[in-house]
């Protein structure tokens, strides 16, 4: 029988220094809808969990020059409950709040999501599109890093040994510019995503798309940035073609495994659909703001 | 004589395979016992693994049930449920 | 093993418990302070038989650890009535048969409860989709989101 | 029985039954007092726990518990070895006949371990996560052998066996080597060739089901206390507490007398707390440690070790006259029976066309043992996989012929006086009156857009009755007690009280129903079949109307008039002798002078109950489908059903609504999904897929009451039926919104989108 033990503590490199001193055997606590499910199924035997929700500056919104910094572990029904927020990045607060049930909700936050580093993570493809960033807090110090740099495979992040993410950055929302997500799941609620797709636009007064970010979800190893998908939006308005450039690019750029959720031609027809869905919402919310 | 069907095929092994016998009974309990009588363990299987219906009305354990001269009985397999 | 000691408050009463750190508020619930009113359906979060109000929120007490409740308020569904009173969703839920067997009621009256605290007036859609998260496996919903919005109802009369 | 029999004609003017009281047993439901399986505890109780074989089919080679029981903290450890090696045998107590062997060796691998999840070895401790650790620390060798799951692997000649002593029943010449293949019925009416040369019309075709859970949202929980002298205790949620009482005496070689189980809350059965699983297991433990022993599953053991139903393959060919008479019916059914013989293939069989008159048809059922969870009972057993390749095929036939497939059913109906597929003759069906129920419901003519589709689909069940013991005893303020043995599962203690209150003429709050332990009540079967309300009822019927007959001796005594002289009218005792004026006596007074009139006022009646009458379903299923994603959304579900007459409505609707969802999940997500060494990969609620509350619309109960002569308030068994047309009616929903016929379940999205890109 392992001792387990758990830490609460206040400050960031407080955390850090228990992080590290925990070594591989320790584990951080954000919302827990994942840690704690490991935890019961024994897939995880930590000997340290460091809960970070007490640390300054992980539980928080604020609007930073135009943009907005979330505490990673802000649980989706504060995110969702943030007017600013919801306006500016329709598509990152509606991925967030389709994780799981009302109860998950009130846990469920973007640092844990991110760090659990599964593909099939619903908010990650948005904040990829949306080119969100992240305050990485190790023994070492700070640094900031691109979101889709943080998951490497199934379950792994490119996190070393005590480092834990504390902040994540939305950019400035630019004029006549919007986001969307999408997935897929067999029932209307609770269920993991089959396929996602998060789509970050910005238009010129004419309405043709001058920017597009494109992000798949469930799809491959990690979440993916699709830029030949993103390519075949750019410099169209939303005609039929470029629908079907992008939907034929997205389904290219899979890579999915076939299991239990679906096989692994479905999620590439998937991915393509849901990519074109997301990017009708993300063109009209653009739009409206032009 | 009531008429008696029993078209389960388990209980094929113990006729050997007649499956309509006509027998002289006053109750589920004689008819039962005759039928043993002419098939040495049907009666047991019976008693074991078959309801009884009696002119269409599903009988289980029901030995005192009546059997009228022209009853139509039928075993079929014991039923559970949920 | 070490044991961790909590202070909380649960159902406007102060709290003190001890706790192994790998013991989830539910375990805490049920067999440190004796309130079984809260049900284990799954353990992962996924049937809301668990869930509690923390904070104002609602949760899977499963999927929360003891340790972390340190300092929280607490209301679970032995909370829900005043006294012999029963809240309005409670006495909704006998009046509409809203339950066969039992075991998800408590969950599902909390959540409920969340819902009405957070949305005097849901739609029936909001209120399929705020309790999805609460599986029944006996009334197919029906009887359930009749007598959610009933009790919606009665409660705003009584706020007029 | 004729004098009730006359009161169930003149039930015109009943007070209580057919009204919607709040359930006695309410409010401790919704302030969570009331107590289930694992809400009891004991001083000094331990906790038990299962190792459980990571293989779907191994042989044991040795099992080590030495460390495990050096543990500190380790009360006890079992093994089969701690079991009586049974001979097989059947026995009747639960579900049918079951063989005590099998049962054991499912409670407790013997030699042999057959499916992932199955039970090695147990033990006991002062902690859960000592226990946890004392189940790493025995040591377990396995031979791990090739496994077969999918049924038709399981019939193949050359098919890994599970049992070498197992030989197939009911063929015509006995087989000389074993089989999987555990038993082939067959059920067989008129010339099927000639009835084949008749059609103008024939179809056929090959439909599947996978394995799906019950889903009862509580986990098995038991306390079982083995006292020094042999006395034993056991606190356990199941469907029949007299059931765990002859189960755990059979595994241990106990006295029934020496068991005492007190049934405690259920959450939720619908047929999978009909067997035994932890309780014996808990008992040995006890025995050994002298302590009490608590034993819960976690949800991923209740997936892997408890019983689904049949994953199943239905072949079906019709033959019909070009007016849509059917004139001949063939049918193969196979049906997995997990790892021990006994799927409900052969309830199966029976249901299968029980719907409709055929002149020629042969049925042909295969039970078939495979490597996972023995099957259990699941709500109307065998008779929705038969349904569902029924009811698409008469759906196809419909097509073919050009008619309406609810005026196809119409015209092939069973109707009273026409034999049933199954034997019997049917009498006081209420068929025909469902279906024209749903045929005038607005429902069936309302206008669908496109992408949507409307399917209907029937269902039959036998219901049944049974043994069944029921007191109902008097206090001295004239309140009434009924006491029962049947654990209600969805209201049943509503339902007791007001049939005693009916007879009585007290109203319901003056009746107040328990569900005793076995010690208290004579012995009752358990609450399954739909039976509890029709075969405990009538013994709380009887009980009251015995009761009626003595207060109304009391009050001929009291009046000195001969007992003629006195009728009973809405609870109170009336003098008839016009010569005499007396005041009326109320059955409070009665009770206030029961002791000089006789003792104390009470009635116990243990009977046999007969003539459950079958229920009849037909639903109406309206869907749309997103041909892009393959995602199905149900839209609007109608359900007609004879249900007799409606005790508690409100709790009758509720039973087709609840079996409506189940339904509806086995049609959509719900499948046990096996990896290639045959571990299931879904044993949880985020990947076995039930419907949660935003899958469904309302579900809208139509009630036909075409009363039960054998009952005295005219009841029919009502929770098994719905479950029986949901998983047609939504593919026959789904054939219509897109054109394609899918014919395995479960209709999920990739296999839609699969289809519809198929075409």
């Amino acid at each position: 029988m392992s001792e387990l033990s758990y830490l609460a503590p206040t400050a960031a490199e407080e955390a850090a220094a228990a992080l590290a001193a925990g070594g591989n055997l320790a584990r951080a606590l954000s919302g827990g809808t994942d840690l704690l499910v490991q935890l019961r199924a024994g897939r995880v035997k930590p000997g340290l969990i460091v809960d970070l929700k007490r640390v300054a500056g992980a539980i928080g919104i604020r609007e930073e020059n135009g943009g907005f910094v979330i505490g990673a572990a802000t649980p989706g029904v504060m995110v969702g409950e943030h007017r600013g927020l919801a306006r500016a990045w329709p598509g990152v607060v509606e991925a967030l709040e389709l994780i799981g049930s009302t109860q998950i909700q009130s846990r469920a936050s973007l640092g844990g999501n991110l760090c659990n580093a599964s593909p099939a993570a619903d908010s990650v493809p948005a904040m990829v599109a949306a080119r969100a960033t992240c305050v990485i807090v190790g023994p070492s110090g700070r640094r900031t890093m691109a979101v889709e740099a943080i998951g490497v495979a199934p379950g792994r992040t490119c996190l070393t040994a005590g480092e834990f993410v504390l902040e994540i950055a939305l950019p400035t929302r630019a004029a006549r510019s919007a986001d969307a997500y999408l997935r897929s799941i067999p029932r209307t609620e609770m269920d993991i995503a089959v396929a996602g797709a998060g789509v970050n636009l910005t238009l010129d007064p004419e309405g043709v798309i001058v920017d597009a970010r494109v992000a798949l979800g469930a799809v491959g190893p990690t979440v993916m940035l699709a830029r030949d998908a993103a390519a075949a939006l750019e410099g169209a308005r939303l005609d039929e073609g470029a629908l079907a450039r992008l939907d034929e690019a997205a389904r290219a750029a899979c890579i999915p495994i076939g299991d239990k959720r679906g096989t692994a031609e479905f999620r590439t027809r998937i991915a393509g659909v849901l990519a074109r869905r997301a990017t009708v919402i993300a063109y009209a919310r653009a739009k409206e703001r032009g | 004589m009531a008429h008696v069907v029993a078209a389960c095929s388990t209980c094929r092994p113990f006729t050997g395979g007649t499956t309509q016998f006509e027998v002289e009974a006053p109750n589920v309990r004689r008819l039962i016992a005759e039928l043993d009588r002419r098939y040495p363990g049907f009666g047991d299987h019976i008693t074991r693994r078959m309801a009884i219906a009696i002119d269409g009305e599903i009988h289980q354990d029901a030995d005192a049930a009546p059997l009228a001269p022209d009853s139509e009985v039928y075993l079929i397999p014991r039923i559970g449920g949920g | 093993m070490t044991r961790t000691h909590i202070s909380a408050t649960v159902n406007g009463d102060p709290v003190e418990f001890l706790s192994d750190a790998g013991a989830t508020l539910l375990d805490a619930l049920r067999d440190e302070l004796g309130l079984t009113g809260s049900k284990e359906g799954c353990g992962s979060g996924d049937c809301g038989a668990c869930s509690v109000i923390v904070d104002g929120r609602l949760v899977c007490s499963c999927l929360m650890l003891a340790a972390e409740a340190e300092g929280r308020r607490i209301e679970t569904i032995e909370g829900m009535a005043d006294g012999s009173v029963l809240h309005p969703l409670q006495r909704k839920f006998l009046e509409h048969a809203a339950l066969q067997c039992g075991f998800c009621t408590p969950g599902l009256l909390v959540a409920a409860k969340a819902l009405l605290d957070a949305n005097p007036d849901p739609t029936e859609s909001e209120t399929r989709y705020w309790l999805a998260g609460n599986l029944c496996r006996c009334t197919g919903y029906d009887k359930v989101i009749r007598a959610v919005m009933d009790a919606a109802a009665e409660l705003r009369q009584v706020r007029v | 029985m004729s004098d009730f029999l006359d009161r169930s004609e003149a039930t015109l003017d009943l007070k209580v039954v057919g009204t919607r009281p709040v359930r006695p047993d309410g409010a401790d439901k919704v302030t969570g007092r009331a107590t289930f399986g694992a809400d009891f505890a004991m001083p000094g109780m331990l906790v038990g726990k299962i190792k459980r074989s990571p293989h779907a089919h191994a042989a044991i080679v040795s099992i080590d518990t030495r460390k495990a029981r050096a543990l500190a903290g380790v009360k006890a450890v079992v093994t089969a070895a701690d079991f009586p090696d049974l001979a097989s045998e059947a026995y009747e107590a639960g579900e049918g006949a079951a063989n005590l062997r099998d049962l054991s060796l499912n409670c407790m691998a013997r030699g042999k371990a057959l499916y992932d999840g199955h039970a090695v070895a147990a033990v006991a401790a002062t902690s859960s996560v000592i226990a946890d650790a004392a189940l790493d620390m025995i040591e377990v060798t396995y031979e791990v052998l090739a496994h077969v799951i999918d049924v038709e692997d399981a019939m193949a000649p050359d098919a890994p066996l599970l049992h070498a002593h197992l030989f197939t029943e009911g063929l015509e010449a006995k087989p000389d080597k074993p089989s999987n293949i555990a038993q082939r019925n067959r059920l067989t009416r008129g010339d099927l060739e000639a009835g084949f040369a008749m059609a103008d019309v024939v179809l056929e075709a090959r439909y599947t089901t996978a394995a799906v859970h019950q889903g009862y949202i509580e986990p098995h929980a038991c306390v079982a206390a083995f006292g020094a002298d042999g006395q034993c205790q056991v606190w356990s949620s199941s469907q029949g507490q007299f059931m765990v009482r002859t189960y755990c005496a059979k595994l241990l070689g106990l006295e029934s007398s020496d068991i005492r189980v007190t049934p405690a809350e259920i959450g939720g059965g619908f047929g999978g707390k009909t067997t035994v699983y932890l309780e014996p297991v808990a008992l040995a433990l006890s025995r050994l440690a002298g302590a009490p022993v608590k034993m819960v599953m976690s949800r991923e053991e209740v997936f892997r070790a408890t019983g689904p139903t049949s994953g199943a393959v239905i072949e079906v060919k019709l033959g019909a006259r070009a007016d849509g008479t059917l004139v001949a019916a063939d049918v193969v059914l196979k049906y997995q029976a997990g790892a021990f013989p006994g799927s409900p293939v052969g309830a199966g069989s029976m249901t299968a066309l029980a719907c409709y008159d055929v002149p020629n048809f042969r049925v042909t059922g295969f039970d078939v043992v495979t490597n996972s969870p023995k099957v259990a009972a699941y709500r109307a057993p065998g008779a929705p996989i038969a349904a569902f390749g029924i009811e698409s095929a008469i759906d196809e036939l419909a097509l073919k012929l050009g008619m309406d497939p609810l005026a196809l059913r119409m015209k092939n109906a069973v109707r009273d006086g026409v034999k049933a597929a199954y034997g019997p003759t049917f009498r006081n069906i209420g068929y025909v009156e469902t279906l024209e129920a749903i045929q005038n419901h607005p429902h069936y003519t309302a206008p669908l857009e496109p992408g949507q589709g409307r399917g209907v689909a029937v269902g039959f069940w036998f219901n049944i009755g049974g043994e069944s013991t029921a007191a109902v005893n008097v206090g001295e303020d004239g309140t009434a007690v009924v006491v029962t043995g049947n654990p209600d599962i969805g209201g049943s203690r509503a339902a007791m009280a007001m049939m005693a209150a009916e007879v009585l003429g007290l109203p319901i709050e003056k009746v107040r129903p328990i569900v005793a332990d076995t010690a208290a009540i004579g012995f009752s079967m358990l609450t399954g079949g739909s039976r509890t309300t029709f075969a405990t009822g009538m013994a709380v019927t009887q009980a009251a109307q015995k009761i009626v007959v003595d207060l109304k001796r009391r009050a001929a005594q009291i009046w000195e008039v001969g007992a003629d002289q006195v009728d009973w009218i809405d609870g109170a005792a009336v003098c008839l002798d016009a010569s005499k004026t007396h005041p009326d006596l109320t059955l409070a007074a009665l009770a206030a002078r029961s002791a000089r009139t006789g003792g104390p006022i009470g009635a116990q009646v243990s009977l046999t109950a007969q003539g459950a009458g079958p229920g009849f379903a037909a639903h109406i299923c309206d869907v749309e489908v997103d041909r892009e994603t393959g995602h199905v959304t149900i839209l609007r579900y109608t359900a007609a059903q004879d249900v007799g007459r409606a005790i508690h409505p409100a709790y009758v609707e509720g039973q087709i609504q609840g079996g409506v969802a189940q339904g509806i999940g086995w049609a959509l997500n719900e499948e046990y999904i096996f990896d290639r060494d045959g571990r299931m990969e879904n044993a949880g609620f985020l990947d076995y897929r039930m419907p949660v509350a935003s899958d469904l619309p309302m579900i809208e109960p139509i009630l036909i009451e075409v009363a039960n002569p054998r009952h005295p308030f005219g009841a029919k068994g009502v929770g098994e039926a719905p479950i029986v047309p949901p998983l047609a009616a939504v593919a026959n929903a789904v054939r219509a919104a897109i054109g394609v016929r899918m014919t395995g379940l479960p209709l999920s999205p990739p296999k839609i989108r699969a289809a519809i890109d198929a075409r």
